[in-house]
């Protein structure tokens, strides 16, 4: 039975026809114009080998998906395969049992010497079998400019944070926003995670987040940390909006100088028909650090009793990881092709500056999903979601978030 | 000006195209016990409401002790009230009820306690004063009512059917003791009810009202003996009214098979023309077993039916064609099927014209 | 004597305690099974799981009071807590207020009685997700009523609740009330009209204004309508959730976070679905609390009237 | 009579329309109803405007240019995910999970405060006392344990299992309605059919049924409302075939990438809250009536 599906896993590797016609039913939470453009890049290419794909999308980001996913596989009818973060998060259905192996269809596939950063692929593994197939790559740590505001303003564009910092007055005094921050502690945890690897670098970050270091979190290095982050409070203190797009518009239309966000936000850049270098900048790593991390998107098969559906759901994750859905999706999506053998001429100048990082194999750090649990992650957001929008001073944000980092697990 | 003290004028009301009273003149003396009876809808609890000033009047005047109040509130009337379903305030005790009216009008305290404790002494209350309406029987919560009323130290009372939602016997006794307050205030009140005995128990005087207006504004005995017209006639007294239809012809009543001579009937104006009329007789008023012969005519009827009530008997017959009760002794020994011989004393009967139902 | 009668017969006659009312317990199972199986199991599933270190999916591995003291030592849950008592309590005043209100002015024998009675009871028939939407979209500083105003002259006006985090639990309550006064208003008018029209004409004779008529005599008469609006308000404010998610998110901050959603973000999001089930037993606890002096009132009070 | 000329005031006690109290009373009502029409004013507004207009404009102010272009979209083209029908696609399946868990529940319920009211039997009130508190629980507390009892009953992603949570979570709040209402139907009524022989379910179906269509009414506004706005239990007790409208609506609604179509999102808004709208604006008189009936009485 094993060597059966193993054939037909690499039969579809080959892209062969499929010997019979599957129907899949696929959760995800991408929903918007760019997202859905993606997703029927995949879906495209499952109906092209004849089978159905059948759409599950649920809006709202996966705090909304992700217990109506995790209700259904516990409740014992589960989707056929669902996108969730790779990360932590699957660890408890794998160890309950819930979750198809995939380990044959990676080594059918060579994944482990595909999959580009490594990391990606560990992320899906858990006691050496592979449980994920992981789709594209997205990094947080970039912080986006806008020309017309400093021209505006009368400064250069700056190179990196300090030089953002430093224009911020000429900012101010030309009646703009010098930083603008959706007020929701996800996007002002990833300030706080871009800032920390731009003023304190990667080793104490690494000592931190997946060592869980109290001395370091502690330490000078970290204080620093929380001092810049305060003083990025002020610059963003006249942002009063809450999606992290509609801060991307602000700077979009000159009305702020920068924000830090994921390269997700070229997206809408490139919605609005702006050029990256002319119109506006990025930074990865704030301009200090040239550094990224490799979150990402990855898809799960809950087990489902049934021989044709498990081979089908073989056959899709072949798929997922294959150089032309590869391609089209990640083009579609914005963010990066998670194997490094394949041409991506076609990505603009923000996205060649990561794909370069990528490839030079250094700055390349695990993302938060990897190191830290969910648990964690949200007292990280929910104390960032405050210190961001109180006067809470660094030094005792500081202090709490020591507290969650000790008792983190 | 008058010792009246409620004048009603020309008092028209009407609730959108309904009309409800039609121009009413009313004169009620000082201290006169009055009872607006009637069917229900008959417009009786309407015009209460407006002497009360609860309803505002579409036309005419009102006044109380020569005063006119037809724009006045309520409360600026001199008037007290009490409800059908007493209408206590069911979170106050019995005090609070009584004080809450004198207390809102920011009477001296003294004042205040002496008049509750005048009413509940009045009304024998005072052992419930710290209770709430919800610890007391019917007959009690309408001794509140009465005191709610009797506090206001007002000239006028208004009842509306105070004690309809009482049962029989309570009824009884509640209503002697209306009557003694009465002669002990000596107030002018106004009573609707649609119970007839209560009225004609009651009353100084009686107004018989229906389809918004006075039939009859008389003394229960003129009421009763000498109903001003058909209605009138039917709706007091109990059984109610026989009626036959007939012919007056030169002072005889006469009808199929029946004829009686109508000497010594006290007509309301001249001896009427010769035509169609009705003749009405009290079930009560016909004289059986030994005193048939005291009538002015005698005839014979079958008894269909027979009631025995304890101290009288009801007995169903029909003359003339038409269905006749009357009442005979609670001991008579008559059986349905028997021939009853009976007299009737014309001169207590009641004589209609045909068309204008007026007594003749 | 008799007493000691009517003890031989009447078991004999009696059929089996379990039998008697047969059809009414078979057709109450459905409840039963609900109240036993759903609220109690589940509950107390609930708190079991409570004690346990359960993450992404219930385990039974137990570590004490571990979640209450995270809980309790928690900044979020505190002013979750604190929120969601100053949007209780002004919740239940103001949609008593508005509703008894509301109604008072309707049974005034008004004209468009029954347009106005639409128009304050719509928005009920509408989902909290788009009363949220709505609300967020007018207090919306840089389109709605605060633009507005300026744009009208006043440059400085300022009314921006749902970005300023000292006052956004208000500017929630508004649209809460916007949803949720109709219905009490609504059970305020028939209770009102439920009022003996005599009490009102005894009120007027004894010259009572209508204010203190309503005050004094009215509002004291209808206490069991104001204890059935209270838990209708009571249940609606515990469960408080989707509006705030469809209008702030919890922002600015957590300047506006509510336990429902700590609940929910901490079982789902966070993964830690003992820290989940922990508070949402405190929240348990609370409506217990609340409840069981309010039924013994209820039923008591029952037995003496 | 004699003295018709007596002076003084005659007639009704003049009104000015302009009263105080008018003016108070009115004043007062519609300024509230301007508060309660706002909303629903601007979710009309803004989905007549196009998205450059509502980019410029403030909120409140009419279309300059009536498009009726998101509506279109939103009942159409709108995506969710990669099926890019829009609404019409749930609308159906909200009919198709609305009617059997509208009938179920409230035949359950009524039946429940029906021996609740007048066959009160031991430990009935206890059972009575924990729905009551059930209605408080918030429902998403209690995901798992549902979902870990359809699993084992088998119900899981059935249709069946989706109407009986529905009737499940209405319990609390529909049997209470139902209880007062019943109770305070006369006990006289209820002892004569028993000596007239009809037993449980002869009395309900025969004497308690055709007296409480005022209570079914407010009970099927309630659920209607409560059912077809439920966006949780939906899309979790269902397939992505079967999801109910408002999963298309918070897709629209909540897509958190790409510019925010406001315009789209109020008609969505408006036309997944059109069938409780209808059902309220209709039955609105019912609606007070069968209130009066089951919520103030007992």
């Amino acid at each position: 039975m094993k060597l059966s599906t193993k054939l037909l896993a690499a039969t579809a590797m080959v892209a062969a026809p499929a010997v019979h016609a599957a129907e899949l039913e696929v959760t995800h939470w991408w929903t918007s114009g760019g997202e859905a453009a993606a997703v029927s890049k995949l879906a495209e290419a499952w109906e092209a080998a004849g089978n159905t794909w059948i759409d599950g999308a649920i809006a709202g980001s996966g705090g909304t998906a992700r217990p109506i996913i995790i209700s259904r596989i516990i409740g014992g009818d589960p989707m056929a395969a669902t996108q969730l973060n790779h990360g932590r998060q699957a660890e408890e259905l794998i160890e309950a049992g819930l979750l198809t192996d995939l380990t044959e269809v990676a080594e059918a596939n060579n994944w482990a010497d595909l999959i580009n950063p490594p990391s990606l692929l560990d992320a899906c593994t858990f006691e050496g079998r592979v449980y994920c197939a992981p789709l594209n790559i997205h990094s947080a740590q970039w912080l986006w400019l806008s020309h017309d505001a400093f021209e505006t303003a009368g400064v250069d564009v700056p190179a990196d944070w300090n030089e953002f910092v430093a224009a911020a007055p000429a900012l101010e005094e030309a009646g703009l926003l010098p930083l603008a921050m959706g007020q929701q502690g996800w996007q002002q945890n990833i300030a706080f995670g871009t800032i920390t690897i731009g003023i304190a670098g990667v080793d104490n970050w690494l000592a931190v987040n997946r060592d869980k270091n109290i001395e370091v979190a502690e330490g000078p290095a970290y204080t620093a940390v929380f001092e810049a982050v305060e003083a990025a409070r002020a610059l963003a203190a006249d942002s009063s909006v809450q999606d992290w797009n509609l801060a991307t518009n602000l700077v979009i239309t000159g009305q702020a100088g920068g924000q830090i966000m994921g390269d997700w936000a070229q997206g809408e850049f490139q919605v609005a028909e702006q050029v990256a270098g002319e119109d506006y900048s990025c930074l990865p790593g704030l301009g200090l650090n040239a550094v990224l991390d490799t979150g990402g998107d990855a898809f799960y098969f809950p087990v489902i009793d049934d021989e044709e559906t498990r081979a089908a759901q073989l056959e899709m994750a072949a798929m997922l990881v294959s150089p032309e859905v590869q391609v089209d999706f990640n083009l579609a999506k914005g963010s990066l092709p998670v194997r490094g053998d394949v041409d991506l001429s076609a990505a603009n100048d923000c996205m060649q500056k990561g794909l370069a990082i990528l490839a030079s194999g250094e700055g390349i750090l695990p993302s938060g999903d990897m190191n830290l649990s969910a648990d964690t992650q949200t007292q990280v957001e929910d104390l960032m979601a405050e210190f961001w929008s109180s006067d809470l001073s660094a030094a005792d944000a500081q202090a709490r978030y020591v507290d969650i980092i000790r008792s983190a697990d | 000006m008058s010792n009246h003290s409620v004048e009603i004028r020309n008092l028209d009301l009407s609730f959108g195209a309904v009309e409800v009273l039609k121009d009413l003149n009313l004169d009620i003396h000082e201290g006169e016990f009055l009872v607006l009876l009637g069917s229900s809808g008959c417009g009786k609890s309407t015009l209460l409401n407006c002497i009360a000033g609860l309803l505002d009047v579409t036309d005419g005047q009102i006044f109380i002790k020569g005063k006119n109040v037809t724009w006045a509130e309520p409360s600026d009337r001199g008037i007290g009230m009490v409800f059908q379903s007493y209408a206590l305030y069911p979170q106050m005790t019995v005090e609070g009820n009584l004080s809450f009216g004198l207390k809102n009008a920011r009477l001296p305290k003294d004042e205040i306690e002496k008049r509750v404790a005048r009413a509940a002494e009045i009304l024998q209350i005072g052992p419930l004063l710290k209770r709430k309406p919800g610890a007391l029987s019917g007959g009690q919560r309408q001794r509140v009512a009465i005191g709610r009323a009797l506090v206001r130290d007002v000239d006028v009372f208004l009842f509306d059917e105070p004690l309809s939602n009482l049962d029989a016997k309570l009824r009884a006794d509640l209503r002697v003791e209306l009557k003694r307050l009465h002669e002990q205030l000596q107030n002018t009140m106004i009573y609707v009810t649609h119970d007839q005995v209560e009225a004609m128990t009651l009353a100084d005087r009686i107004a018989i009202m229906k389809g918004g207006q006075v039939m009859q504004l008389d003394s229960p005995a003129n009421i009763y003996n000498k109903p001003r017209n058909r209605y009138v006639a039917g709706f007091i007294g109990s059984p109610a009214m026989n009626f036959i239809e007939g012919e007056l012809s030169g002072g005889v009543f006469k009808a199929d098979g029946f004829e009686a001579s109508l000497a010594g009937y006290d007509w309301a104006s001249e001896t009427p023309a010769d035509g169609p009329v009705t003749l009405g007789l009290r079930p009560e008023h016909i004289l059986t077993e030994d005193q048939v012969d005291n009538g002015t005519v005698t005839t014979e009827v079958l008894a269909d039916l027979v009631e025995p009530m304890g101290a009288d008997t009801l007995v169903w017959s029909s003359l003339a064609g038409h269905p006749f009760r009357f009442r005979m002794d609670g001991q008579a020994t008559v059986k349905g099927g028997d021939t009853v011989r009976i007299g009737i004393d014309m001169t207590r009967a009641s004589v209609f014209d045909v068309t204008s139902e007026l007594r003749l | 004597m008799s007493d000691h009668v009517s003890e031989q017969s009447a078991p004999a006659k009696r059929p089996v305690q379990l039998f008697r009312n047969m059809s009414a317990k078979i057709a109450s199972i459905p409840m039963i099974l609900t109240a036993l199986v759903v609220f109690v199991g589940g509950t107390t599933w609930t708190v079991v799981h409570s004690f346990t270190s359960s993450r992404l999916l219930p385990k039974l591995d137990f570590v004490g009071l571990d979640q209450y003291e995270r809980l309790w030592s928690t900044p979020r849950w505190l002013i979750s807590i604190e929120n969601l008592a100053i949007y209780g309590l002004c919740s239940m005043i103001l949609t008593l207020t508005i509703g008894f209100t509301l109604a008072a002015l309707l049974d005034r024998k008004i004209r468009f009685e029954n347009t106005f009675r639409t128009i304050f009871l719509y928005p009920f028939a509408l989902s909290f997700v788009v009363t949220g939407l709505a609300w967020q979209w007018i207090l919306n500083p840089d389109f709605g009523l605060q633009q507005v105003v300026r744009d009208w002259g006043w440059e400085s006006f300022a009314f921006d609740p749902l970005n300023n985090s000292k006052i956004v639990i208000f500017g929630i309550l508004i649209a809460g009330i916007w949803q949720g006064s109709g219905l009490i208003m609504c059970i305020m008018l028939a209770g009102l009209r439920g009022i003996d029209e005599d009490i009102w004409k005894a009120a007027r004779v004894d010259g009572i204004g209508t204010v203190k008529t309503y005050l004094r005599v009215i509002i004291p008469m209808m206490r069991p309508v104001f204890i059935t609006s209270l838990v209708l308000i009571a249940s609606g404010i515990i469960k408080l959730y989707d509006l705030v998610v469809a209008q702030t998110n919890g922002g600015p901050g957590i300047s506006s976070e509510v336990p429902a959603k700590y609940v929910i973000e901490y079982m789902f999001r966070a993964q830690n679905l003992a820290q989940g089930f922990a508070a949402s037993t405190m929240m348990l606890v609370s409506v217990v609390v609340i409840l069981i002096p309010w039924a013994y009132l209820e039923f008591g009070g029952r037995k003496r009237g | 009579m004699v003295d018709v000329a007596m002076s003084g005031p005659r007639g009704p006690k003049p009104k000015k329309a302009f009263s105080t109290r008018n003016i108070m009373l009115y004043g007062t009502l519609i300024l509230v109803s301007v508060y309660y029409l706002l909303p629903l004013y601007v979710m009309i507004v803004t989905s007549l405007k196009g998205m450059p207009e509502i980019r410029l404009g403030n909120v409140f102010s009419p279309p300059l240019e009536i498009t009726t272009a998101a509506w279109t979209k939103a009942w159409s083209e709108a995506c969710t995910g990669i099926n890019c029908d829009g609404l019409s696609r749930g609308f159906w399946n909200s009919v198709q999970i609305l009617i059997p868990s509208v009938v179920l529940s409230i035949a359950v319920a009524s039946v429940n405060g029906y021996a609740l009211s007048h066959w009160k039997f031991k430990g009935s009130e206890l059972f009575f006392t924990i729905l009551i508190i059930g209605a408080f629980i918030p429902y998403q507390t209690m995901l798992y344990p549902i979902v870990i009892l359809l699993r084992e009953i088998g119900l899981m992603g059935d249709l069946g299992g989706l109407v009986l949570v529905h009737t499940v979570f209405g319990m609390p709040i529909l049997t209470l309605l139902f209880r007062n209402y019943f109770t305070s139907i006369p006990e006289e009524l209820f002892k004569a059919a028993r000596v007239d022989g009809a037993r449980f379910w002869g009395i309900y179906f025969r004497i308690m049924l055709p007296m409480a269509l005022p209570i079914f009414v407010v009970a099927m506004i309630l659920q209607v409302t409560g059912i077809w706005n439920d966006f949780l239990f939906g899309v979790i007790y269902t397939k992505p075939d079967t999801y109910p409208m408002t999963v298309q609506l918070n897709n629209i609604v909540n897509s958190v990438q790409g510019v925010k179509e406001y315009n789209v999102n109020m008609a969505a808004t408006l036309l997944t809250g059109l069938v409780p709208l209808v059902i309220y604006f209709a039955s609105g008189k019912l609606f007070v009536r069968g209130i009066a009936a089951g919520a103030v009485k007992g």
